[in-house]
């Protein structure tokens, strides 16, 4: 394999990997955290794209302050669902809840397909981030630069905000067990709440970052599900760094395949997510149950 | 002491789970430094009460005043926030988080330094076992770790369901002890639902037993003591 | 001392009473004959709907009694129809055969896979689940020159049933040979539900290590139930593959796995009627939407889907319940007064 | 009298802009044609078929036949239900005209099936011809792993191959693939003259294009050879990113006569949301066959008798002059050279450049010479 | 004659903690041992690693000679020992008749029948009520588990085992949550058991503990302190420290 070869599969690698991880850095945390399924996670990444390719256009507001108005009705939504809906199912089994989310996945596609229509919409980049940058054997393109620096600095953000303090301590308390939690002083509504939301948030920002490899389109929300739901399975049940290193792995095996037996790119992606949970059922990182 | 001291009433409660009474026109009061004992057979609803003062089971009838304000309506952790303290039967430990974020997540707001120090040195056993994960620990462990955790929170009122069970008897004494010298010095008021009879009454100043969800008998521990025929009867005790 | 318990009058052990313990069957069959004569010109849909509610049947063993969670069990339907299809092309037209060696397909994928996957549980297992469908899909992709790939495998005939009867457009005996053999699945799945091995079933589902520590053999038993699952999964591919006389790649999609869950679930899974139930409310709901406005019809699935879990956590199988109750109370008080 | 047509086709889920389209040009016609042939009063009834469900495509045909008594099955997007269909057809002995469903050997399955869309061969044959045309020796074929991507890329390959062409490599991507960046890296590093590229249309495409230009390959003057990649409904969504981009396809919604004219303003006014694509055309000219075969019928139905009457028909299209083989009954029509550009009102349009008439399904004919 | 149940230098460790440390323990036939000791001692370990649960690290575990200590849980079980749980796991979902009958089915290897010959069923039916009654829970047959109160439960839990009609049981805490006037139905259902069941108990309540054990051995940090009759174990100043505390009057042999 030549070195030209090697560095290319590293480099498209990566990014793509950086991508997966961006779009499932939020369900890894509902997951980890609360312990929900959210299979509408999708849902969310996907009205994300779709808000911030019309906000700016409808509004007249720049690119920049359209993507964070779009993230900011995301998590709203996001709210508005937990509030309404998924607080019933904290207590219920996985499959009511993966169930509750697929019917929220549905909704959302009906109501993108209706609002945006069945195509293709691109989300358009504040200018700084087009055009490529020369890495001397290739060329990459500048917005998948910024988008493995943003899986970074997320990486980075959660590490310290979510897994170091009392906060995802409350969580997985509540979620533990709600009834004793708040019997020991812990208000759940307001803690699951913004859990949600924020990985509602994290969600819609991957799905903008992402949007370039995974078009936004009304079926978004279901056919990239598999995808997500692998990675956050090899991670490790809402490990964030399993994820980012599951992303990583997946990515590697994937861009390579597709250098050299491009056929078999899928087939190789899921037997390795096979042969990781064969041997780690908890996932790369994931807590012994 | 400036302020009257905190209290916590039932006036003539029925409650009970999706809509089916449980326990019937139960009356009592607890204040801060007092200590009630409740006893009563298997499914007599003694957990029923200390869940309804929590708010954890459906109040259908009655009022509930905790530090002079109603708060039968008030949400559940509004009342552990105001000062209820609850160590609920059967442990209930977070199984996903250590022994240490168990204590934590009791915390209340409270500086984790102020706070676990005293029960470390009450239960030195769980600074041992601090990193490990809560359900790990052995059975008597985490109730040690289930009170702990109610205390961290520093209660006013607490309410203990059956804290015991599981404890070896040396530990029983010192967490009995610690408790009564809680409520010495700290004023801290309790509610015990023990099955040890003699715990009890040992502990208590007053005692309610409940027979299928009525109290039978409400007074001072030491007239229930003597009263052997009404032990027979309600708990099925009889003393030698 | 010892607390005395008073004489009890035991239940008796339940007996056999071939009517009331063959009621579901009887009302399955009653309600496929009475569809059969309100809807004669709908046999398309009504054939769908047996095999489905066969599919569905698969389901509700392995995910409702035995809690295996899959995400995955378009693999073994698929197994099953192109099983089925092969068998026609190349062994022998007779639809029997066909079926039977359909459902020995499905059941051997499930047997194999299961035997990897089933040491996993929850997400894992979900995924594992997925992850063996989609690696059979791209397999058969792939092998296009077994499969046909993505147009699918076509092209086969399929005998008479019994030598007697057609399968002709008019969808006749399609119609009867999927009803009839929903009541025979549903009769050997129902008792199989209500058998040790199905008691045995539930208790894994709620507790697994308490089974081992009763002596149960965890593994083999959902091994055991996974297979049974798969050759009913099986059996309802070949049936489609026979009717529509096509097995494609999509029946091996991952959309094909959610949309029988999805079923299961509107009708209730902890119950067998609840898939069948699930099942025909589905159909005849995308069946009436997709006629008045079919651009809506995500819309109203979903939205269902969210209403029935949360006001009959049970699935529409609770409403019947709930009404039977209801009838029983007022019929009750009526007697009494 | 009545006779119904039933068309079945994907009115929601993912290719819902599809039916959208198709029931738009079935109003249209019948708004430019009149709603009788022959005396007939033509009724059109849409069923949703939103994904591959051959099981459901049966029982909607079915339905159709049986309880709404049509006399004429049409629509069918995805070619395994159009072989459940055609299982059917066979049977009850009711025409079917597809509309999409463009798998080569597909009307080899029923002797009732004729198609007014295209084959891949058809197309892909044109464009092989007039790569070599531009003096292009060296490409590299990328399809996606399905059955049309098979169909073109071997059409293709084929074709450029016998006219003296060099196939570098053929790359065939998994169907579900929307990161193209590593396959481009792979074309820009054999250093073709050209790529030949055949996809599954939606997010595909455009992932594709994007990497395309990503990579650097349109920069570094690899040209782009395709055929239903600038869609007007792609030209829509990813029209920049497609300027200057050649394909080749019987139809665009800009084809210059009269009766296109007249179609495209039709479907604005009867479907204002529909976007004029290739299924304005397949669908429009599938209405005009059914109305025929009723003429023939005088509204009878009779499946043998319509069938002869409908092979060997000929007719100007809104596409141009189109005809149904008499042998195979496929379609017979022009294949147009187009190149995206941006018309005088600022809109992305395929402008058409060259034109190779009357194509025919060069994949039976390549079949039948090895 | 060689002991029913016997371990040779059990070891056992989670990480760096070692729960177990070269336990030698022997339960002869028809014993009535109760294993005592602080919490953290190892004792529900020691009955993990018995009845199969978990592997020990190293040491021997024999039934009746034959060393076991490879067995998987399953055949343990089958060859008759038993173990209930100090926190009840219960099937929550089924009603108590039903639990009980998930353990009947296993004993009679049944669990994987599909077609019941009623005969059969007959019997499993009956097992189960004179299981239930054991206990005194037949008033609770039909009730579903997950509503009792955890009292009630604790007794199904031990009907679970009851029902393997175990030779060797390991009662992990059985009285742990039945007040003490109920505590008196689980004796007397374990004195009911046949005499020739060995029996090992866990228990803090020593009032249980001296009414039933004739042997007891006192673990410590996972290592056996001291053992002997209930008056020896009572008497140990070591046991008292550690263990009974001030109120060590209380635990007196009863009989
Ligand atoms: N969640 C529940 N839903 C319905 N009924 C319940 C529930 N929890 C308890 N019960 C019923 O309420 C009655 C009282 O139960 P409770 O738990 O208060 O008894 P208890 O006095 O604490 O008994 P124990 O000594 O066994 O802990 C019992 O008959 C029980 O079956
Ligand atoms: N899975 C595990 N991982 C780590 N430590 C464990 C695990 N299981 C038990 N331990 C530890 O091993 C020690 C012994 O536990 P065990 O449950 O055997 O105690 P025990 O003697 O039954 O105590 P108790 O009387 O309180 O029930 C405890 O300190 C416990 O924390
Ligand atoms: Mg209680
Ligand atoms: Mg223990």
């Amino acid at each position: 394999m030549s070195f030209a070869l090697l560095s290319s599969i590293l480099v498209d690698g990566v990014t793509y990997a950086m991508i997966l991880f961006m779009i499932t850095v939020g369900l890894s945390m509902t997951m980890g955290l609360m312990r929900v399924v959210n299979l509408a996670h999708g849902a969310f990444a996907m009205l994300g794209g779709f808000l911030a390719a019309s906000i700016p256009q409808r509004l007249g507001v720049p690119v920049g302050l359209g993507f964070v108005l779009a993230i900011a009705v995301v998590a709203l939504v996001a709210v508005l669902f937990e509030r309404t809906l998924l607080r019933r199912f904290y207590r219920r089994d996985d499959l009511d809840q993966m169930l509750v989310t697929i019917g929220l996945m549905f909704v959302a596609t009906a109501a993108v397909n209706l609002m945006f229509g069945s195509s293709v919409t691109s989300v358009a980049l504040p200018e700084a981030f087009g055009g490529s940058v020369d890495l001397g054997f290739r060329s990459i393109p500048r917005h998948r630069l910024i988008v493995v620096a943003c899986g970074l600095v997320v990486v980075a953000v959660l590490w310290l905000a979510v897994d170091r303090s009392s906060f995802g301590i409350r969580v997985r308390a509540a979620v533990d067990n709600a009834p004793i939690a708040r019997a020991i002083g812990i208000d759940t509504t307001r803690i699951y709440a913004a859990t949600f939301a924020i990985g509602a948030a994290l969600a819609a920002l991957g799905g903008i970052a992402g949007a370039e490899m995974l078009p936004m389109e009304p079926t978004y929300a279901s056919k990239y599900l598999v995808i997500l739901l692998a990675v956050v399975a090899v991670g490790g049940n809402g490990n964030l760094f399993g994820s980012f290193f599951a992303a990583l792995l997946l990515g590697i095996v994937e861009t390579s395949m597709k250098y050299m037996v491009p056929q078999l790119a899928s087939a190789a992606f899921f037997l390795t997510m096979i042969v990781v949970l064969l041997f780690r059922p908890q996932g790369l990182f994931g807590r012994q149950a | 002491m400036p302020s009257p001291p905190i209290e916590l009433r039932f006036d003539d409660v029925t409650t009970g789970y999706a809509g089916v009474p449980v326990v019937e026109h139960l009356s009592f009061s607890v204040r801060e430094g007092e200590r009630l004992g409740l006893i009563g057979r298997n499914g007599a609803g003694k957990t029923t009460t200390l869940a309804t003062a929590i708010g954890l089971a459906d109040l259908m009838q009655g009022r509930i005043h905790f530090g002079g304000n109603d708060i039968g309506g008030a949400t559940t952790y509004a009342r552990a926030r105001a000062g209820l303290g609850y160590v609920p039967q059967g442990r209930d430990i977070f199984p996903s988080l250590t022994v240490e974020e168990n204590l934590l997540s009791g915390l209340q707001g409270r500086s984790a330094g102020v706070a676990l120090p005293p029960v470390y040195a009450l239960f030195p056993r769980l600074k041992e076992r601090r990193r490990n994960g809560g359900t790990q620990l052995s059975g008597g462990e985490q109730q040690m770790l289930s009170v702990a955790r109610a205390l961290v929170g520093q209660p006013r009122i607490l309410l203990l369901d059956e804290p015991l069970e599981g404890l070896a008897p040396m530990v029983r004494e010192e967490l009995m002890d610690a408790i009564v010298r809680m409520s010495d010095q700290l004023g801290v008021g309790c509610v015990l639902v023990e099955q040890h009879v003699d715990v009890v009454l040992d502990f208590s100043t007053n005692v309610i037993v409940l027979e299928r969800g009525v109290a039978a008998y409400a007074g001072s521990a030491a007239a229930l003591r003597e009263d052997e025929e009404l032990l027979n009867r309600t708990i099925g005790i009889q003393k030698c | 001392m010892s607390a005395v318990i008073p004489p009890m009058a035991m239940a008796a052990p339940p007996r056999a009473r071939p009517w009331k313990q063959l009621r579901a069957e009887i009302v399955l069959t009653l309600a496929g004959l009475l569809a059969f004569v309100v809807f004669p010109q709908d046999l398309g849909l009504l054939t769908n709907m047996a095999t489905m509610s066969i599919f569905a049947l698969s389901l509700s063993i392995v995910l409702g009694q035995a809690g295996i969670a899959t995400l995955g069990q378009a693999a073994l339907y698929g197994a099953g129809a192109y099983v089925a299809g092969w068998t026609a092309l190349y062994l022998t037209t007779d639809p029997v055969a066909g079926l039977l060696l359909g459902g020995l397909g499905g059941g051997l994928i499930a047997l194999l896979s299961g035997a990897v996957m089933l040491r996993s549980t929850k997400l894992t297992l979900v995924m594992l689940t997925i992850a063996v469908a989609q690696l059979l899909l791209e397999l058969a992709n792939w092998a296009r020159w077994l499969t046909g790939g993505d147009d699918g495998l076509a092209g086969f005939e399929v005998a008479p049933l019994f030598g007697l009867w057609e399968f002709n457009f008019m969808g006749h005996t399609g119609y009867f040979y999927a009803l009839g053999a929903l009541v025979l699945v549903y009769f050997l799945v129902r008792n199989l539900a209500e058998s040790p091995f199905g008691l045995t079933a539930r208790a894994i589902r709620q507790d697994p290590g308490r089974v081992q520590a009763l002596g149960g053999r965890v593994y083999l038993h959902l091994l055991a139930v996974y297979t049974v699952g798969g050759v009913v999964a099986g059996l309802a591919g070949a049936l489609t593959a026979q009717t529509s006389k096509v097995a494609n790649l999509f029946m091996l999609d991952f959309t094909t796995s959610a949309g029988v869950v999805v079923m299961i679930v509107l009708g209730g899974t902890r119950r067998l009627a609840g898939a069948v139930l699930g099942t025909v409310a589905y159909m005849t709901i995308h069946h009436i939407a997709s006629t008045l406005n079919p651009y809506h019809w995500l819309f109203v699935i979903g939205s269902m889907l969210i209403v029935v879990l949360i006001v009959l956590p049970e699935g529409l199988i609770g409403l019947l319940d709930r009404a039977a109750a209801y009838a029983r109370r007022l019929g009750g008080n009526g007697g009494a007064r | 009298d009545v006779v119904k047509v039933g068309v079945i086709a994907p009115m929601s889920g993912p290719f819902s802009a599809v039916g959208q389209t198709w029931e738009g040009a079935t109003k249209a016609y019948q708004k430019l044609n009149g709603t009788t042939a022959g005396g007939h009063t033509i009724e059109v009834i849409y069923r949703d078929l939103p994904d591959i469900n051959p099981a459901q495509a049966k029982a909607l045909a079915q339905e159709l036949i049986i309880k709404e008594g049509a006399q004429y099955i049409a629509g069918l997007y995805f070619t395994p239900d159009t072989l459940a269909v055609a299982a059917l057809a066979q049977e009850a002995k009711v025409p079917v005209v597809i509309f999409n469903a463009s798998t080569s050997s597909l009307l080899e399955k029923s002797d009732y099936l004729l198609r007014t869309s295209y084959t891949l061969p058809q197309m892909a044959v044109p464009v092989a011809k007039y790569a070599l045309e531009k003096n292009i020796r060296n490409v590299v074929s990328l399809v996606s792993d399905f059955g049309p991507g098979l169909d073109a890329e071997k059409a293709f390959n084929t074709a450029f191959v016998a006219g003296g062409g060099k196939l570098l490599e053929a790359i065939r991507a998994p169907l579900k693939t929307t990161d193209f960046g590593p396959l481009m890296q792979r074309v820009k590093a054999l250093k073709p003259d050209a790529l030949y590229v055949f996809g599954p249309g939606g997010p595909a495409t455009y992932a594709m294009i994007k990497a395309y230009n990503e990579a650097g390959l349109r920069a570094a003057g690899v040209r782009f050879l395709g055929t239903g990649e600038t869609d007007e409904d792609q030209l829509r969504a990813i029209g920049p990113e497609l300027l200057g981009i050649e394909t080749g396809m019987f139809y665009s919604a800009t084809h210059n006569s009269p009766l296109n004219h007249a179609a495209v303003k039709a479907l604005a006014e009867v479907a204002p949301k529909a976007i004029p694509t290739v299924q304005l055309a397949n669908a429009f000219d599938g209405l005009h066959v059914i109305y025929h075969m009723v003429k023939a019928t005088d509204g009878k139905r009779d499946g043998p008798k319509a069938l002869a009457a409908a092979k060997g028909f000929s007719w100007e299209s809104p596409r141009g002059p189109v005809k149904i083989d008499p042998a195979s009954r496929e379609f017979v029509q022009n294949v147009y050279m187009r190149v995206v550009e941006k018309d005088s009102s600022g809109r992305f349009v395929n402008r058409e450049f060259r034109t190779f008439e009357m194509q025919p399904d060069y994949g039976r004919i390549q079949g039948a010479a090895k | 004659m060689t002991p029913r149940l016997q371990t040779r230098n059990l070891c056992h460790s989670f990480g760096g903690l070692a729960v177990t440390q070269n336990v030698t323990l022997s339960l002869p036939q028809g014993a009535r041992t109760a294993l005592i000791g602080p919490n953290g001692a190892g004792k529900t370990t020691l009955v993990n690693l018995l009845s199969g649960a978990i592997r020990p690290k190293s040491g021997d575990i024999q039934l009746d000679g034959r060393s076991i200590v490879q067995l998987p849980q399953y055949a343990r079980v089958r060859s008759g020992i038993v173990r209930t749980f100090q926190i009840s796991r219960l099937f929550k979902d089924l009603s108590v008749a039903d639990n009980v009958r998930v353990a009947v089915l296993q004993r009679l290897r049944a669990s994987m029948q599909w077609w019941p010959s009623p005969a059969r069923s007959a019997r499993v039916h009956d097992e189960v009520h004179e299981t239930l009654g054991m206990l005194g829970l037949n008033p609770y047959a039909n009730r579903v588990v997950g509503r009792l109160a955890l009292g009630e439960q604790r007794l199904a839990e031990i009907a679970l085992a009851l029902a393997m009609k175990p030779e060797v049981l390991l009662l992990d805490e059985p009285g742990a949550g039945v007040p003490q006037g109920e505590g008196g139905r689980i004796m007397s259902a374990i004195e009911g058991l046949p005499k020739d069941l060995s029996v090992l108990l866990i228990e803090h309540d020593m009032d249980l503990v001296f009414r039933f054990a004739s042997h007891i051995i006192v673990l410590v940090a996972g290592a056996v302190m001291v053992e002997g009759s209930p008056q020896e174990v009572a008497a140990n100043e070591q046991v008292k420290q550690i263990y009974f505390g001030r109120d060590a009057h209380h635990a007196q042999p009863s009989h």
